[in-house]
């Protein structure tokens, strides 16, 4: 395969970020992709070159292979990386790099196929001898059918999108009388977030782990796996924290479970980075979920504890390279990532799309950040309000947990509402502490996440609010006086000033 | 304007309390002298490029990040975000005379986030039930459905489906 | 011995910054010092409490070991870190701490009083067999004595202050003019670094190497060490580069230096954090240089390597623990560090210090800033102008000098002039790349070191350059027009725009 | 102001080259045509909230930082600074007309930095050779020995020993 020289990266944000930097390091130029709304994001000027793929709404920019096509060739890439979202598991559009001669960052169109459809993946993994969750076979024609099938394994059930996973399109559903609406908002959301509105149901259990084993495949056949990463701590059906190893592991279990999904890597001549998701229930037997192929968003726990930059495999592979190791990797000490968001989990993590008015990332010993966020940056409100995976390494796990609880003291972004203090009470929930959470942890002890408010610190900022106040009305007087003054200003601010002035004496 | 001036201070999350009463006198070069419930706190405040302030408190350093809309202040201090509502007294007896514009009873669903209306459910005169769905509005990639905050009769709608619509955008009124 | 609870940290910047960050995550409270001039420094604010011990001037604050201890009192702190620099090798200062109650988190003074006064220490390690470079046992009562040395002992030497080391109060002579000067800056130099202006003459090696070994020691009586640190990338006799492991050691060069670095600490009691720098000839003989009792600036790339917090183990050792390790351990990867500093490379390291106007630190995986910065931050010209340490990890030493170039090339830092240019030719070089470099290596590459203009980028700049020109007259053009409309401005402001755009229809 | 203008930039760090010509036009909303040497380059900038610029020239990604001092801006862009002296037509003139006043032949040394004078070499009248110390200056804890740029006479000292300057103070003219 040829070398890889120039490669576009298909997303935006943290994760196109994150994937230019191994670039610059393997001495590979960047080029960025941008919506209109993108102009001023950092993505866009950290690569090298930059190109407009269009209008806001990613379904007519980001999602658009022809324009990311278009960029490749006016920038004269030679390979896309396509992040995660977007593009990065369709297989139409791996096809359509292939045609057009530009190295595809990832899997064949193939494995894709086998995976990329939910309700197509299970069956063939069931076809492989991998246990599977139980569900339907094929997305529903209709709501009733969805109905029909509910009332078949019984409430509760999860609705979830066939063309891609990440929570998007997803609805745990406890009643009947919820399934119009769910319906009706899943579809849309998957058709928003893969293009394809096709959802089907799988039997939802009853607060199972989550756990997956990130695999790795070359184009010689060989495929490993590089550890589990445990995903248990959700909010909306969505990963919020991550941690590696998980803390219910044992060693046999990692070894059968790496076992399987490498088998299900395989069965479908998997190459690239890929995950493959498991429900553990509270026998800790293990069954398939989904396989995501792609790099997944929690990837820099398991860079933390094997060293390896998964980004430098990836492109490592897709030059036809041979796997850098063959045999599993032991974990070394503990890492733990949180994702930041804008959004307020006191009103059901309402995105808070905004400007960021200041913002200073933690650093120091063991602690990483990747974000695309700066002071004065409009986040806006069109894409995945995720600011910063925010991750941290230990040699032990309480370490670890202690030294992510510092790192969120330290970060400060200010001017929009972030989930940064909800982060906390989480890796600091004595559940979480412990060890032993499943997916039912954060709906569960949401009140107690939200945090009570510290008396001590309300007192002192009550005296803080009292002090701005003040503040604000000194320098309020502060322009008066000079108004006031001989050659200060105009006659009319001094005539309004004069008003204000009034006020205030009768005020004070 | 005298050196020492009384404030009015609610804390936004406990809806029924009182407002506290703190008094606050300017000692120059950033000190403050605030008195709140007879305990007087000594205080050096500096402002910080971005807008922050540094403040210590008898030892204590805390950063502080202000959020001011108009009265309501948000002070960001140790990851805690409190709300205030912060007076003098002259503004008190503004606010004291305006009070009966305020209108009760109806209600009014207001955009949460700046964002695209991608459903309406009802129209105008449906009976609504408390909690029912009204419009969802798409903003980064997630649905959110915004639910009648009581049960009654929808008067007046002030969107429509594929507008887009800023923070704190009416959008249905519910009487 | 009794259980710390709160912690002062006797400096500032970015060291007192780290060593916070390591209290914050043991639960430890943090109490800053700080001078007038650094009211507004970010270790100021990092802390849970802040006292002020004095003006701008370290001999008035940062060095008065009552004010430090008055702030002791004041905060309740049990405990002190003395950072590096200042009081952190003062023994004076220890002794008053035990008088005081207060646990100085560092070695007992009995051994700082053997280490610290250097020509002492060389009398000392001569004693317990270690090799020493040659040079005078006691310092110089007046300059004549100097010379008279010098003549000895024959040019090149260095003369060096006695009461402390990094680089400050020291000089090289290659010549008897030039004795004069030196002798004159190095002692005025001595006196305001530690307090002491007394100084002694070192042959000068041939472009040696200067390799350290870190080594750790308990109050049980066990010492270990925990690998090397290359340090021999010195401008202005100070290290700029470090990195370890260092790419001239063999894996028996390692041990046979370990050892007596072991030997060494173990001759003088040592207990805690501890540096034991020696230089290393073209014939891989080593010689005993000094020992630094205290943290380290470069003990960040042995963090990197062993995966050990070294500030933990301080206040672990302090505590009365045993040590968590007593054997060596291998290095893991490959660290290095690069020290940024606000200072003109071009202009002879010239520091500049001045307000930050902007900053945006690297992250992402393998890069680690330890840095006291912000936007809007003025850096005061009374301290060391170090503004960032900045460090990264990689699993070999090639791609760790990638992962370096790109993290110096996503380090914005503005405002002031900064050496991050500098430090990217450095570790660029080939030299360096080759990993045979000498102390002798930034002072001859010094001209290739400040970079050859890239014409593209100079061509580029040049068209930015005459763009901002132009937006600036758009701007000031926009200004006039609006002064111009009905109720824009007063009628002074019109007068004088008017003015100016007489002058620019000429000029257009 | 006409849409186009144009500009002379010289490159200071080319002491003896001639300044080159540079047209400008505005293409509104950031958009930009410059033309050098020929070569006419479209470019679209964004000014950032702290003031760098992000510009986009026939696809490439630069940010840009500017340093401006008067006509002297400072260009840093991907680690280069490269210093210009721009000046637009009107400008030349003003500058020819100033020209008279640099006086040649006397050397004034500044001050490099912010920091205190710790010592003063020399006095009124002394001869110097080119290289000789003249005054030291201390700034974050490093001395830096400031040296005669040329041989000559001493005619005047602007400062003394314990006194604290600023960037670019005169402290010593050589004559």
């Amino acid at each position: 395969m040829a070398r890889i020289k120039k490669v576009l990266v298909a997303n935006r944000g943290e994760i196109a970020i994150r994937v230019m930097r191994t670039c610059k390091e393997l001495g590979l130029s960047t080029v960025a992709v941008y919506s209109e709304a993108d102009r001023s994001a950092l993505h866009t000027r950290f690569a090298d070159e930059a190109y407009c793929v269009g209008p806001a709404a990613s379904r007519e920019s980001y999602l658009v292979a022809d324009n990311i096509l278009d960029a490749a060739r006016k920038s004269g890439a030679d390979a896309i990386h396509p992040g995660y979202g977007f593009l990065s598991e369709n297989a139409k559009f791996v096809r359509a790099c292939e045609k057009a001669g530009i190295t595809f960052i990832g899997p064949p169109a193939s494995a894709m196929d086998a995976m990329g459809e939910k309700t197509q993946a299970r069956t063939n993994m069931i076809k492989a001898g991998v246990p599977v969750v139980p569900g339907n076979a094929a997305p529903f024609v209709d709501v009733d059918e969805a109905k029909a099938y509910a009332q078949k394994i019984g409430f509760p059930v999860m609705l979830k999108a066939a063309g891609g996973g990440g929570g998007k399109g997803m609805r745990r559903i406890d009643r009947m009388e919820d399934l119009d609406g769910a319906w009706r908002t899943a579809r849309s959301e998957a058709m928003s977030a893969f293009g394809n509105d096709a959802v089907y149901m799988e039997k939802f259990l009853d607060q199972p782990h989550h756990v997956e084993i990130q695999v790795f495949g070359d184009t010689h056949g060989n495929v490993i796996h590089l550890n589990e990463r445990e995903c248990s701590a959700q909010r909306r059906n969505q990963k919020v924290v991550e941690e590696t190893p998980s803390p219910i592991l044992t060693p046999e279990m990692r070894a059968a479970m790496g076992e399987v999904a490498v088998k299900a890597a395989k069965a479908v001549g998997y190459v690239g980075a890929g995950t493959v998701e498991f429900l553990v229930d509270a026998k800790r037997n293990f069954y398939f979920l989904e396989m995501n192929t792609r790099l997944q968003v929690e990837h820099p726990v398991t860079e933390w504890v094997t060293g390896i930059d998964l980004v430098a495999w990836q492109l490592h592979v897709a030059q036809g390279g041979v796997l850098p190791m063959l045999e599993p990797i032991a974990p070394r000490g503990h890492a733990i990532e949180v994702r930041v968001y804008a959004e307020d989990p006191s009103t059901n993590f309402m995105p808070s799309p905004g400007t960021i008015s200041y913002v200073r990332v933690p650093s120091g010993p063991g602690v990483r950040d990747d974000s695309a966020v700066y002071a004065g940056y409009r986040v806006p409100n069109f894409y995945d309000p995720m600011l910063s995976k925010l991750s941290v390494w230990a040699p032990t796990r309480m370490e670890a947990i202690l030294k992510m609880r510092r790192a969120l003291d330290e970060y400060v972004l200010t001017g929009i509402t972030t989930n940064l203090r909800y982060l906390k009470q989480i890796v600091l929930h004595p559940e979480f502490v412990k060890g032993d959470y499943d997916t039912g942890f954060l709906p569960r002890e949401h009140k107690t996440l939200l945090g009570e408010e510290d008396k001590a610190l309300a007192r002192v900022s009550m005296i803080a609010a009292a002090m701005r106040a003040h503040q604000r009305a000194e320098k309020q007087q502060a322009t008066i006086a000079t108004a006031q003054k001989p050659g200060g200003s105009s006659h009319s601010a001094w005539r309004s000033a004069g008003r204000r002035t009034g006020s205030w004496k009768k005020g004070a | 304007m005298a050196r020492t001036t009384k404030y009015f201070a609610r804390n936004l999350a406990h809806k029924d309390e009182v407002a506290a009463e703190l008094e606050v006198e300017s000692l120059g070069q950033g000190r403050y002298a605030v008195t709140l419930e007879g305990h007087t706190f000594e205080l050096e405040s500096l402002v910080l490029p971005h807008g922050a302030v540094s403040m210590i408190v008898e030892g204590q350093s805390f950063s502080v990040e202000f959020d001011e809309k108009g009265d309501e202040v948000g002070v960001l201090l140790r990851g805690q975000l409190t709300r205030f509502d912060v007076a003098d007294e002259r503004k008190l007896r503004l606010r004291a005379a305006t009070e009966g514009f305020t209108v009760e009873g109806k209600q009014t669903v207001v955009a949460p986030m700046p964002g695209k209306i991608v459903k309406v459910f009802v129209k105008v005169g449906d009976v609504v039930t408390e909690g029912q769905g009204l419009v969802v509005v798409e903003a980064m990639k997630m649905e959110n459905e915004l639910k009648s905050p009581k049960a009654g009769t929808v008067t007046q709608i002030v969107t429509r489906e594929g507008a887009t619509v800023e923070n704190g955008a009416p959008l249905v009124v519910v009487e």
